[in-house]
């Protein structure tokens, strides 16, 4: 704590405290919120195209007929 | 793949399939980064830099303005820097790239602006003066909102590519004309002078504080934009059987965790 | 002449065909078969450059498209769905401009003549917001008195809201098209009276 | 060679000239908008005669992006478009022909209208060469910025939303080197830079914008 005098004044930051807080807290509320809309997206995105894959049947890739696109196949 | 002509055709289906799970063994390591550089940004930045002789403490929103502006501006010329290879090279993942840096970017620039603001009250004694830096970074953020806008707007995914891919460069065209002419504006009209990032004789461990949060905004942005592009590879390429393999393994994974739950 | 290999095409997230191949050589007339919505259109819109292709190259004259651009367009016809009319203007003036804007050198006159051929001899001065459908129709088909120049025509739906005589028409002026050594590529769902009986290209085949 | 170039030309022109009223409310609303700011601030002269450079810029800038969403729907919705990029002439040439029909049609009429409504607000009338000269110079860039926002928000719905949020922030740089010029004249310092940079402008514009704009209608209608 070579900078400060005690907690309390760290805290304070010389006065300033909505300031600096405000600029951090902000800013990592906002970190968070990104990391949960991201991991929120994933869950989501899985779980869709879960669901989407078994109403278009387990072997999507395989069948003709649904649009489906199969990346790699060892036909012809 | 008999056929090697099929092969070549659908190479560009190879590299997402690469990417996906190399995304995925990355990210945490550059999370974990992220973390412990901004530990030790934020040891140097409040416990080691010194107190500022003019502005006192609340100089120190300088170590998130600075990285979050530099990280804003260095994100929007990556994004230009993937849309130009996509268009080039018609890869997909360059666009998908671009459009998974978008918001971070967009969040860093808000956060740039939102510290400026805070920093301004006691500095300059108004939340917002039309600093040049302060007014480029807000058009800045107009850029990011626009390509995000757009390529949300159109639903076909490759229209939405190429689209969001030129306006990115052509914002990245006019970020330089941009910064230049309010710069040039606001020397005219005789606004706020004060520099935000010009603090009178910078201590080096301001600097050093400064520095090793930007590297932490690095680590950052490339773990959490690794996490953003994964599923939207999987959305991109769900026709595929090998997304069709990481649904059924995450599929299972989720019950047998549901079930234990 | 014209020469497509491997065409795979991607229609929002939907993979329409793919491993589509064919070859019209100079008097071909082919006729794109297919149930609704297995991509008629879009292979159309493909063969003439104005969609990219998800895999595949379409060559014509043994030179991709994409590289021969400008010389590919020079030779090729395109009527599509729309009929490229605006209503502020008269069938005439929207047929001039579509032959100026294709770089086309045509006078007035071989415009007149075009209308009055298809049967619009009476509408050549109203503006285009009064004709009705097949009568729009017609003045996107009259381009096609005035591209014999054009070796390649691809007309989506030519004879959609024509009658019975326009369509005779139209059918000879396509055998006499291929006859002279032209290209026809068109879809259709009505059995028109062709001189020889066109080529078959069944795009279900190809479906995924 | 340049008979689509051409041909684009006339037929857009002769069509401003069939919709002259769509024209005419474009140069309403300029002059409207004008006329709104002294209700807004008051009608005490100096302080018009200081905003008027801004106003009438900000004002013309608002009039052009109003009817950008005009340049292509009409072709796009009705197959012309498709005509158009399956001519053999690059597609930059003929969208240079349809930016300059554009511009001679809703630019050029507000910029004539410009001076008068400069008298309005008691712009100094030394001032009034250099607004004309700076909207003759930065509208055209307002349109060929404009026509390659127009041309990506093509049929898109709330398309006109996202076209002025795609292009305003472009726009900044134009409107401030433009309403600049006319300040700089009036201060003395004299408007030469200013002119010049939007000269540059115009011709980095010129050069650019209409290879982007294509791109974007092919990407469009594809």
């Amino acid at each position: 704590m070579q900078q400060w005098e005690s907690w309390s004044a760290f805290w304070d930051m010389g006065g300033a405290a909505f300031f600096v807080w405000g600029s951090y807290g902000l800013t990592f509320a906002l970190i968070a919120l990104e990391l949960v809309l991201v991991f929120q997206r994933r869950k989501d995105t899985t779980r869709r195209l879960l669901r989407w894959r078994r109403a278009v049947g387990k072997d999507a890739g395989k069948r003709n007929g649904e649009g489906t696109m199969p990346a790699m196949e060892s036909e012809t | 793949m008999t056929n090697p002509e099929r092969g070549r055709s659908l190479l560009r289906f190879a590299a997402p399939q690469n990417f996906y799970p190399l995304a995925g063994r990355l990210a945490p390591w550059f999370a974990a980064l992220a973390v412990l550089l901004t530990a030790i940004g934020l040891w140097i930045g409040f416990f080691v830099a010194p107190t500022d002789a003019t502005q006192g403490q609340v100089y120190r929103v300088i170590f998130i303005h600075v990285p979050a502006a530099w990280m804003s501006m260095f994100i929007y010329l990556v994004m230009a820097f993937w849309s130009a290879v996509g268009l080039i090279m018609n890869t997909r993942l360059s666009f998908v790239m671009s459009q998974a840096l978008a918001p971070t970017g967009a969040m860093f620039c808000f956060v740039a602006l939102w510290t400026g603001a805070l920093w301004g009250k006691p500095t300059w004694g108004a939340y917002w003066v039309w600093d040049a830096r302060l007014t480029s970074q807000l058009l800045l953020l107009f850029l990011y909102f626009g390509f995000i806008a757009l390529t949300r707007a159109i639903e076909d995914p490759r229209r939405a590519d190429r689209a969001g891919a030129i306006i990115a460069l052509v914002g990245a065209v006019n970020v330089p004309i941009i910064y230049f002419s309010v710069q040039w504006w606001n020397t005219l009209h005789q606004g706020a002078s004060v520099s935000l990032t010009k603090a009178p004789s910078m201590a080096t461990t301001m600097l050093t504080g400064m520095l090793v949060m930007a590297l932490a905004s690095w680590a950052y942005t490339l773990a959490v934009v690794l996490w953003r592009v994964r599923p939207m590879i999987l959305e991109r390429e769900r026709h595929t059987e090998w997304v069709g393999a990481e649904l059924e393994r995450a599929g299972k994974l989720s019950q047998t965790a549901g079930g234990r739950a | 002449m014209l020469e497509v290999e491997n065409l795979a095409c991607l229609k929002g997230d939907r993979l329409l065909f793919r491993d589509l191949a064919f070859r019209l050589q100079a008097g071909g007339l082919l006729r794109v078969a297919g149930p609704n919505g297995v991509g008629k259109t879009s292979l159309l819109r493909l063969v003439t450059g104005l969609a990219l292709p998800e895999a595949g190259e379409i060559r014509w004259r043994g030179e991709s498209i994409r590289r021969a651009r400008e010389a590919f367009h020079g030779d090729l016809l395109y009527l599509g769905h729309a009929a490229a009319l605006n209503d502020l203007l008269s069938p005439l003036e929207n047929l001039r401009f579509a032959c100026a804007a294709a770089g086309d050198a045509v006078d007035e006159d071989d415009c007149v003549q075009a209308l009055q051929r298809i049967g619009l001899a009476d509408q050549l001065d109203l503006p285009a917001r009064v004709l009705s459908q097949g009568q729009r129709r017609r003045v996107g088909l009259a381009r096609l008195f005035l591209s014999n120049a054009r070796p390649l025509w691809v007309l989506d739906e030519p004879f959609t809201a024509l009658d019975v005589r326009a369509v005779a028409d139209l059918a000879a002026t396509l055998s006499q098209h291929c006859d002279a050594g032209g290209m026809v590529m068109l879809t259709t769902h009505q059995d028109a009276p062709f001189a020889r009986p066109p080529e078959v290209l069944d795009v279900g085949v190809f479906a995924c | 060679m340049l008979s689509t170039f051409l041909a684009v030309l006339r037929r857009d022109l002769l069509l401003a000239w069939r919709g002259r009223a769509d024209v005419l409310v474009t140069l309403a609303f300029f002059i409207i908008v004008v006329c709104l700011f002294p209700f807004g601030v008051g009608a005490e002269p100096n302080q018009l005669r200081a905003i008027a450079p801004g106003v009438l810029w900000v004002a013309a800038l608002l009039a052009c992006l109003l009817s950008l969403h005009r340049l292509f729907a009409q072709d796009y919705s009705d197959g012309t478009l498709e005509q158009l990029l399956l001519s053999s002439e690059p597609a930059a040439l003929w969208v240079m022909a349809k930016v300059l029909a554009f511009w001679l049609s809703t630019g050029l009429p507000v910029v004539a209208v410009a001076p008068a409504m400069g008298l309005l607000l008691d712009l100094e009338q030394g001032g009034l060469p250099v607004l004309i000269l700076s909207l003759l110079l930065g509208t055209p860039i307002l349109a060929l910025l404009g026509a390659v926002g127009a041309a990506l928000t093509l049929g898109l719905r709330g398309g006109g939303m996202l076209l002025a949020l795609l292009v305003l922030p472009l726009f900044v740089p134009v409107l401030i080197f433009g309403a600049g010029a006319v300040e700089a004249e009036l201060s003395g310092s004299g408007a030469a830079a200013h002119l010049l940079l939007l000269g540059g402008g115009l011709a980095g514009a010129l050069a650019l914008a209409p290879v982007a704009c294509a791109a974007a209608l092919r990407i469009s209608t594809d």
